[in-house]
């Protein structure tokens, strides 16, 4: 709880410095303020590991699981933040904007892990998107920034709608947004819920799955994540995914969903696995192409998510924090090669990487290899946790749709690491600056994807 | 207060649901019926309220004041949301000198 | 004299020695000249023949009928036990004798005759290296070993024919050599696997002894026989398999005469004799064996007549013989068969030879039209070839006659019909040997070349043959003429099938027959001698021939039909799998997959318009079927 | 601790390789380090009891059934020692043709070789399954970086369709793990796991698909020759060589110990797909033009016969497939490396364009002829023994699968010959001079052909190594039925 | 008196409908206000007085100004909206009603739903009683609501603020992704200056 007091006063905190960032020495204080404020707020979501009590009368209830997806959500927004020092470098205005919004939307994430009140889960979903809606139109001048922007708002309140006619159903039902009333009404009529119950519960679900990006509610994601800007599409593209599947996690977990909607769930997993992966194929704008993948991703992700074992937290954490970092460093990376490139976001812009910089190549390769699935790494190990998940639950037919479509999923990062590492025709590979911070975050996100494929008990909650 | 209760208990909830139920599906049909952007925006508002009517009604069923506090409270975000969405609306206009949502298709594929 | 047991220990040096020699010459085969290598291959060879001599002479069946000398260990796994052992016992003993002797004999002759190629030593090696692969081939103890020597005789052969390897034709006719045996193998290899899971041992001893468990025309010894067969049709140039063995004549002479005459041919009956036991049981393969003989017999004499070329005459006229091997093994008369080997070895190398001296008298000339009135140059190939011919016509009383003379008595107890092809087959062979012989030796001299005799290390090994040839009978002289069969009583201990043999005929009927067959076979001579020596009559291209002349002369266009029937079709079949198997099936439907798949993703990508209502629309539509499942579908 | 040295040595070789990158000293350095596991390997042969060992055995990542544990037993033995064979001669191959960053490429095998280690000494689904792919990356770069013409499109599409066996195998790791009470991926768990038949019948193609693959048996087998013709030579070797034996100890370790019905209800079918695989290449082969890909055929031959000998499940049938694996690498070795030796003199592997090289090059068309009689297995050479011990066993299943097997040799002798005879024999095709095989030639392809030789006529020693595998594997079958 | 919910419901439908269908936004706008007043009514007749006051004062007062506001502030009340094509407008309307006949599908057997608390509390929609349960139950997310309108305050003062023309490095040649005009379906790539 304090940890979320912590940032939300960090977020004004950084707003004030804001008035001084037209000075440059003004700017280069937010990213360093922010960063040792999360560490702050890290240590006290730490420290407060044990404190699993409902808070506020029945609002909040900071569990081992939600402790540990702040400290994922927390962590990545660091790795996000040092990267943004020298993102931020060419920016002149609303610098101060852009990491205060983060950090409000961060808090929205916070509540999302540990809302036990459907009021509080509407509330944080609403501080994690606003935020978003702005930033994906960070970059007022560029047409698809605005595009962008207006899109994710757009579609994003439509489904907020849906989400609100779901809660209300529920409370008509149930006569109360306590999940534990909630829980209470589910489990003892079981077997015949009231229509309006499970209506509500579909709407509700229906919200969710459109913050998840999973099909057919996907469509703003690509659009999203191509227009705005790098580091707000790495920002989304994690702490929101990773937050967002914390929210669904609990909301699942908390209210035992009907079979009937877990068949409709089940189908719209491979929907979203059909479709994240098959369009994934005919990419060839790297931000669109990494859109695609988390869909993909969360096409597996909710495979673990309806299997509702008792590893399914600790692999849903596992699996969104590798994914995560792993997209971080991807996304930075990126950023370089596009400013070597000119602005160019295609992935034939990472040809001739390897002779450019065979490190960072490396990092890249390792991290797309990650995402692929190939053994060693943290990505394996998690594709291979929800395969066990989802089979011990009795998917059979949808792990092998899935297995075919990590197949095809493996072919378009593969694609990629084979741009990285043909030479570029002309011999002249692309000259890439980078800071040492950039290295030192580009490493850490390598190197973790490396470790925690060796070590998996690494990230266990 | 006796003609109040008769009269709340006199129109049965259905209505009531019925009602939210029709003019959401209005406000949806409209979303995607319009080009305008603005008055997408107002369906969504229009949505908005159905829910809210929606859970008045049920709290009043229930006679449970929790429902109107999240009313109060989903007014409190869609003021927010409009806002923004305004603020966006306005950027957009000065990008591109339209507010027609079919002008915006930059970014497909 | 060393006792037989002590010796048979030391049994290895014999294939050893001709190995050693094999060895030596192929490793340095740039460094010795060519008398120097040849006189290695020959000592080596002649080594072992001396070993192999005092085995022989030392070998008493009455004492030990049957010695098995066990190298080592060479397959053994769970349940399957090879080892790397020797047999001796009467029949290997013979061949090695055969092949030894006749061995040393030609390697003496190769000295002379290949003594201006600049490959000699690496043809020594050869050589010695098949001499070594034919001894395994006898001395095995089992059908295994046997199956080396098997395709140990079949790759020398291969290199051997082959080997004038720039002219492209003789390297056809070796693979076609060696793909013929395969092809026969593939029988010998089927047999083996079925003697195997029959017996679970391929031992020959043990085979030998649990063969009696076995009734008579039991399915699977018939099949075992059968499959046996078509190896022995391969290795022994039988029908339908014979087409190789004219063609192997590219190979230089000596190697047509050790291994296309004298020897490795002679595997097939070899491999018969040793499973006699089996075939013993098997009335049906007998039968086979029998008409497959008799017609090969027919078939290559047939052949024979028209032939032009020295040495496709003796190769057909070797065919057909091997055809009357085998028609007697198929009568059952395992004894007639080997005398017949023997003496064929004898008489067949000879002819050869002197063949081959005869080219080398006229600087590589083969066509016998082109001969004529050597015996004033070469008298002693002349001597010497005459002696041949008259033995392989069964004249009396050169070999030939004996050992075919019981062939015939054979086939008269079994069927006059057989009697009386073979007998057919017999004068044909008259017909074309003295054919060969007043064209090539008598007559006047039609060539151009200068002809000479050749040196003495070439007639050497001539002259010795001529005096075998001439006595070979007495090896196995029958009854009728104050012999007791030595050879036959000395195999029987060895091959069951020998001591089973029965001839019931009366002495009359036997002088009967000698006298019809040899009277018939002078008439052949004197016509042959009207027709070639009073007025020597030429063939000219078939072209001008009549027609069923043309088609013998054509050797009844067997090789157009192989060539039609396989190897045509296969070459098409090859192509068709790489051209529509792999490129029109297999590969595309891998391509297929994938592009399918990214063609999907082409289309799917296409539901992303950019339109934000559209998206809605999706969305929408969307609620309504996961709604429509979940209220009706769950 | 030997295991975790020879896993080790090559890996930090390799490493080594990558940060140091020498030019020159590259190949002799990966040379040596492959020679040293050689000789760590010959020293566990030489101190094989003859029972199973395990070295090591930790916890990983239980929970999931990850543990490392590593160990032989006789057939793991075999392959080490066949990977360990193998390697140097693949790394001394790169001495002729110089290829651009020898330090990568060798710095590339050695990892290749590493992982293959891993495979044949991990007594673990998972950790089996790990280094399975993992062979694959090193080859990927390999392949992209110093592939012939179309290397892009051919490379990836191998990576991928491997791939596709390899997730298959995955998910029937995954499947068993959730099946086994106690989430063990040991290969000693999973081998008692008695899984329903009905479901062994589908496991058996989850589990066999990833090995058919990389064999490659019959259907799945297109993806090799384009991928063998186009590879660099050393990375064909290492596919040929070592890589798809990966995929006969795979079948062994898993498919047979854990879905033995399965098996059982699918034995013939695989049999008759391979035989029929087999002629089918062995009847392509004779009119390919290109002399590597006729290889490519021959090896896709070889392999085809291999597998119906293992799935004969007898005695005969798995000792005679698992020794013909020891003779085929050494057979694929020196026919590739032939291939090579005659592409570096007349810059062309096309059949059409060769002929009369013997005259040129007598001392390597002896040689050639060596290893070509190890081709038509011959007897007294080391192909002889494995076939033989092959045909007995599809014998002991069936007639017919023996015949189908054994006309193999038929088709075997047809094309080879037909090779030698097209590259070496008849009127000289080339006018320009050219070198005989030199020293280095020799002490390339003498030792492979002694070794075929040696093991030809006494293959006790390896025949002995599988000996008590094989029993197990038997039994296996008496138990089933 | 329940006649008024039926007059009420059918006012609020009317006007929404007109909302929907009207040509000019001011029409929308007024006719927005009609229903939101209507629904106010609702609240009335539900007994939540606070919630109709809190209604109007937000909606009527604070957001439709602003929606008038923007209209007129951006100058978009041409009456002459490009009409979608009749396709996609009949398919809004089909998946609209397709929308509303599922939902009342699911509701179509009525619901059943017994009050959570069976004697009705007239008091529940007053101040107090709201007021009581939004301090004490719902405090958290009272306090928490102020960060999200501190974001969507900052948000909106970025967004729309004009900023003065930025000393960002000019886009390469060739982007044609400014702030000038351009064809609607160009799949530019970004500015450099990220």
């Amino acid at each position: 709880m304090s940890a979320l007091i912590l940032i939300s006063v960090l977020g004004v905190v950084v707003l004030y410095l804001g008035l001084f960032s037209g000075s440059r020495s003004g700017k280069a204080l937010l990213a360093p303020v922010a960063v040792i404020g999360l560490l702050g707020a890290l240590a006290l979501s730490i420290t407060k590991w044990h404190m699993d009590v409902p808070m506020f009368g029945g609002m909040v209830q900071f569990d081992a699981v939600s402790i540990a997806f702040n400290c994922a959500l927390v962590v990545i927004t660091m790795l996000i933040f040092l990267f943004g020092i020298d993102y931020y470098e060419r920016m002149t205005d609303h610098v101060a904007e852009h990491y205060a919004l983060m950090l409000f939307s961060l808090v929205g994430g916070f509540l999302l892990t540990s809302y036990t009140n459907l009021l509080v889960l509407f509330l944080g979903i609403e501080i994690l998107s606003i935020p978003l809606y702005i930033l994906a139109g960070g970059k007022k001048k560029s047409l698809r920034s605005g595009e962008a922007s207006f899109k994710y708002f757009l579609l994003g309140s439509f489904a907020t709608a849906f989400f609100l006619m779901g809660i209300a159903l529920i409370y008509g039902v149930t006569a109360s947004f306590d999940l534990a009333r909630v829980q209470e009404y589910a489990s003892t009529n079981a077997e015949h819920p009231h229509m309006l119950f499970v209506l509500g519960l579909f709407f509700a679900v229906v919200g969710l799955s459109f913050k998840v990006a999973a099909a057919p509610f996907h469509f703003w994601s690509p659009d999203v994540y191509e227009g705005a800007p790098t580091l707000v599409t790495a920002f989304m593209s994690t702490v929101v995914k990773t937050a967002a599947f914390a929210a669904f996690y609990r909301f699942v977990s908390l209210t035992a969903l009907p079979a009937a909607l877990m068949q409709a769930l089940l189908v719209m997993t491979v929907v979203t696995l059909l479709v994240g992966n098959i369009v994934a194929l005919r990419q060839s704008n790297f931000k669109r192409l990494m859109a695609y993948s988390s869909i993909a991703h969360s096409g597996f992700l909710l495979m673990a998510l309806l299997s509702g074992s008792v590893m399914t937290a600790q692999v849903l954490f596992y699996y969104t924090f590798t994914y995560a970092l792993a997209t971080v460093g991807l996304f930075i990376i990126l950023t370089l090669a596009k400013r070597a490139a000119n602005g160019n976001e295609s992935i034939d812009i990472f040809r001739g990487l390897f002779r450019a910089n065979p490190w960072l190549a490396i990092v890249t390769m390792v991290l797309l290899l990650s995402l692929a699935g190939i053994p060693l790494t943290a990505g394996f190990v998690a594709k291979y946790q929800v395969f066990l998940l989802a089979i011990g639950a009795g998917f059979i037919k949808v792990s092998v749709f899935a297995v075919v479509m990590a197949l095809v999923g493996i072919y378009y990062y593969v694609l990629v690491i084979r741009e990285a590492f043909t030479p570029a025709e002309d011999g002249r590979s692309p000259v890439l600056v980078v800071t040492p911070l950039n290295w030192l975050v580009i490493t850490l996100c390598g190197l973790s994807a490396l470790l925690f494929g060796a070590m998996p008990w690494l990230v266990s909650i | 207060m006796e003609p109040v209760v008769s009269a709340i208990r006199a129109v049965p909830l259905e209505h009531y649901v019925y009602l939210s139920f029709v003019l959401f599906s209005i406000g949806l049909a409209g979303a995607l019926f319009r080009r305008n952007t603005i008055i997408i925006l107002m369906c969504l508002e229009l949505m908005f309220n159905s829910v809210n009517l929606l859970l008045a009604a049920f709290s009043a069923h229930h006679s449970d004041p929790s429902g109107q506090v999240f009313v109060f409270f989903i007014m409190l975000v869609a003021a927010a949301e409009v806002t923004v969405g305004l603020a966006i609306l306005v950027m957009m206009k000065r990008n591109v000198d339209s507010v027609d949502v079919n002008q915006l298709n930059r970014l497909k594929w | 004299m060393v006792s037989f047991d002590m010796l048979g220990k030391w049994c290895w040096l014999v294939p050893a020695f001709p190995l050693a020699g094999a060895l030596i010459n192929a490793a340095l085969r740039r460094k010795l000249g060519a008398n120097v290598a040849g006189g290695l291959a020959t000592l080596m060879t002649a080594l072992s023949f001396v070993v192999s001599a005092l085995l022989f002479f030392g070998h008493d069946p009455a004492v030990t009928p049957v010695k098995v000398v066990k190298l080592f260990d060479w397959i053994r796994v769970a349940g399957m036990d090879i080892g790397f052992a020797f047999q001796l016992d009467a029949l290997s003993l013979t061949m090695m004798m055969i092949v030894t002797g006749i061995g040393t004999l030609i390697h003496l002759y190769s000295v002379g005759y290949m003594h201006d190629d600049k490959r000699v030593a690496s043809f020594f090696a050869m050589l010695n290296l098949f001499t070594f692969a034919m001894l395994l081939l006898v001395m095995g103890s089992n059908y295994v070993i046997t199956f080396i020597g098997w395709e140990g005789v079949g790759l020398c052969s291969y290199l051997l024919i082959g080997f004038w390897y720039t002219n492209p034709e003789y390297n056809y006719a070796a693979r076609k050599a060696f793909v013929m045996n395969r092809i026969g193998d593939v029988g010998v290899v089927l047999a083996l696997c079925l003697l195997f899971s029959l017996f679970g041992t391929l031992d020959y001893t043990s085979i030998m002894d649990q063969a009696s468990g076995f009734g008579a025309g039991n399915p699977l010894i018939v099949g075992a026989t059968l499959l046996l067969f078509v190896g022995a049709m391969g290795k022994s140039a039988q029908i339908p398999l014979f087409t190789w063995l004219p063609d192997a004549m590219a190979g230089p002479t000596p190697v047509s005469a050790l291994i296309h005459a004298a020897t490795m041919v002679t595997a097939g009956i070899f491999l018969v004799v040793r499973s006699s036991v089996l075939f013993e049981l098997a009335p049906f393969t007998q039968d086979v064996v029998l008409y497959v003989g008799v017609g090969t017999a027919l078939l290559a004499a047939s052949i024979g007549l028209f032939q032009n070329d020295i040495k496709k005459v003796l190769a057909y006229s070797t065919v057909s013989q091997l055809g009357y091997m085998f028609a007697a093994l198929g009568l059952g008369a395992y004894s007639a068969g080997m005398f017949h080997v023997t003496t064929h070895a004898f008489f067949k190398a000879l002819l050869f030879l002197g063949a081959g001296s005869v080219i080398h008298a006229l600087g590589g000339e083969q066509d016998i039209r082109k001969m004529g009135g050597l015996k004033g140059v070469t008298k002693i190939t002349h001597w010497t070839f005459l002696a041949g011919t008259l033995a392989i016509s069964g004249i009396f009383p050169f070999s030939g006659f004996f050992s075919k003379d019981s062939i015939l008595a054979n086939a008269f107890a079994h069927s006059p019909v057989v009697y009386a092809l073979l007998l057919l087959g017999a004068l044909m062979t008259a017909f074309y040997m003295f054919r060969l012989l007043f064209l090539t030796f008598w007559g006047s001299y039609r060539g151009t070349a200068h002809p000479h005799e050749s040196p003495l290390v070439i007639t050497l090994p001539l002259m010795v043959l001529a005096v075998l040839s001439v006595l070979g009978g007495l090896l196995n002289l029958p009854h009728l003429f104050g012999g007791h069969e030595a050879m036959k009583h000395y195999l029987a201990t060895a091959a069951e099938g020998i001591h089973n043999e029965s001839l019931h005929l009366s002495a009359s009927t036997e002088w009967i027959l000698m006298g019809l067959s040899t009277g018939l076979v002078v008439l052949t001579i004197v016509y042959a001698y009207g027709l070639f020596v009073k007025k020597t009559t030429l063939d000219g291209a078939p072209a001008q021939m009549p027609a069923l002349k043309r088609l013998i002369a054509e050797k009844w266009r067997i090789d157009e039909l192989y060539a039609f029937l396989f190897e045509k079709p296969y070459g098409w079949l090859s192509t068709q799998f790489a051209r529509v198997g792999e490129d029109r099936i297999f590969v595309p439907l891998m391509n297929g997959v994938g592009n399918l798949t990214l063609r999907a993703g082409k289309v799917a990508r296409r539901l992303q318009t950019g339109n934000a209502s559209f998206y809605l629309f999706a969305m929408v539509a969307g609620i309504i079927v996961f709604l429509l499942i979940t209220l009706y579908g769950g | 601790m030997e295991l975790l040295i020879l896993l080790l040595l090559p890996f930090l070789t390799a490493t080594l390789l990558m940060v140091v990158r020498p030019t020159a000293a590259a190949k002799h350095i990966a040379l040596g380090s492959t020679l040293l596991s050689l000789g760590l390997v010959l020293w566990l042969w030489y101190n094989w009891t003859g029972t199973a060992v395990v070295a090591v055995n930790a916890d990983w990542f239980p929970q999931w059934g990850m543990r490392l544990v590593l160990g032989y037993d006789g057939v793991g033995l075999l392959m080490l020692l066949l990977t360990t064979a193998v390697f140097p001669f693949i790394i001394a191959a790169g001495y002729k043709q110089n290829l651009q960053h020898p330090s990568m490429v060798n710095a590339l095998l050695l990892y290749t070789q590493t992982f293959l280690l891993g495979v044949f000494m991990a007594q673990n689904a998972f950790l089996f399954y790990i280094c399975y792919e993992l062979s694959l990356v090193p080859l990927f770069f390999l392949l992209l970086y110093w592939g012939g013409e179309r290397r892009r499109a051919i490379t990836v599409r191998f990576f991928i369709y491997t791939l596709l066996g390899g997730l298959a195998l995955l998910f029937a790791i995954a499947y068993c793990v959730v099946q086994e009470p106690t989430h063990n991926a040991d290969f000693s768990a999973l081998a008692n796991l008695a899984l329903s038949p009905d479901t062994q019948v589908w496991l058996f193609w989850a589990l066999f698909l990833a090995f058919a693959i990389k064999l490659p048996m019959f259907p799945f087998h297109s993806w090799q020759p384009d991928t063998y013709t186009m590879a660099p030579l050393q990375g064909t070797m290492v596919l040929g060589g070592v890589m798809l034996k990966m995929g006969l100890y795979g079948t062994l370790k898993f498919v047979f110990p854990i879905v033995p019905e399965g098996v059982v209800y699918w034995r013939d079918t695989v049999i008759v797909l391979s035989l029929v695989g087999a002629l089918y290449a062995g009847v392509i082969a004779f009119r390919q033009r290109d002399l590597k890909r006729l290889v490519a055929y021959s090896s896709l031959g070889h392999v085809g016969v291999l597998t119906a000998g293992l799935f004969a499940w007898n005695s005969y049938g798995v000792s005679g497939s698992l020794y013909q694996a020891f003779a085929h690498a050494v057979l694929v070795i020196g026919l590739f490396y032939i291939v090579g030796a005659v592409k570096d003199r007349t810059g062309t592997s096309e059949l059409g364009a060769m002929g009369g090289l013997k005259l040129k090059t007598p001392r390597l068309a002896a040689l050639f002829l060596l290893v070509v009689l190890n081709a038509v297995a011959l007897p007294l050479t080391q192909s002889f023994v494995g076939e033989w011990l092959m045909f007995n066993g599809l014998w002991q299943r069936d007639g017919w699968f023996a015949l189908l097997a054994v006309i193999t040799i038929v088709l075997g002798a047809i094309y080879m010959l037909y090779a030698y005879q097209r590259v070496m024999l008849g009127p000289d095709k080339w006018q320009l001079e050219m070198a005989d095989a030199d020293r280095s030639d020799h002490l390339y392809l003498v030792p492979l052909i002694a070794v075929s030789l040696v093991l030809g006529i006494h293959p006790a020693p390896i025949l002995d190594l599988v000996n008590a595998p094989v029993q197990q594997m038997i039994d296996l079958f008496t138990v089933t039925h | 008196m329940q006649y008024l919910f039926y007059l009420f419901a059918a006012i609020s439908i009317l006007s929404a409908l007109f909302v929907v269908s009207a040509k000019s936004p001011i029409n929308s706008v007024i006719a927005l206000i009609v229903c939101f007043l209507s629904i106010a009514g609702h609240y009335i007749l539900l007994n939540a007085q606070f919630l109709a006051m809190v209604h109007i004062i937000v909606y009527t007062g604070a957001i439709m100004v602003l929606f008038l506001f923007v209209i007129m502030l951006l100058n978009l009340n041409q009456s002459s909206e490009p009409q979608k094509k009749m396709v996609t407008r009949i398919a809004a309307v089909i998946s609209g009603g397709l929308f509303l006949l599922t939902l009342l599908a699911a509701v179509r057997h009525g619901i059943g739903i017994a009050p959570h608390n069976a004697t009705f509390d007239p008091g529940v929609g007053l101040v107090r009683s709201v007021g009581m349960s939004l301090f004490q139950e719902f405090l958290l997310p009272f306090e928490v609501s102020s960060v999200l309108f501190l974001s969507a305050m900052v948000g909106a003062l970025m967004l729309a603020k004009k900023d003065a023309p930025s000393n960002a490095p000019t886009p390469y040649i060739g982007s044609p992704d400014t702030v000038a005009a351009m064809p609607p379906t160009m799949d530019a790539p970004d500015q450099p200056n990220v």
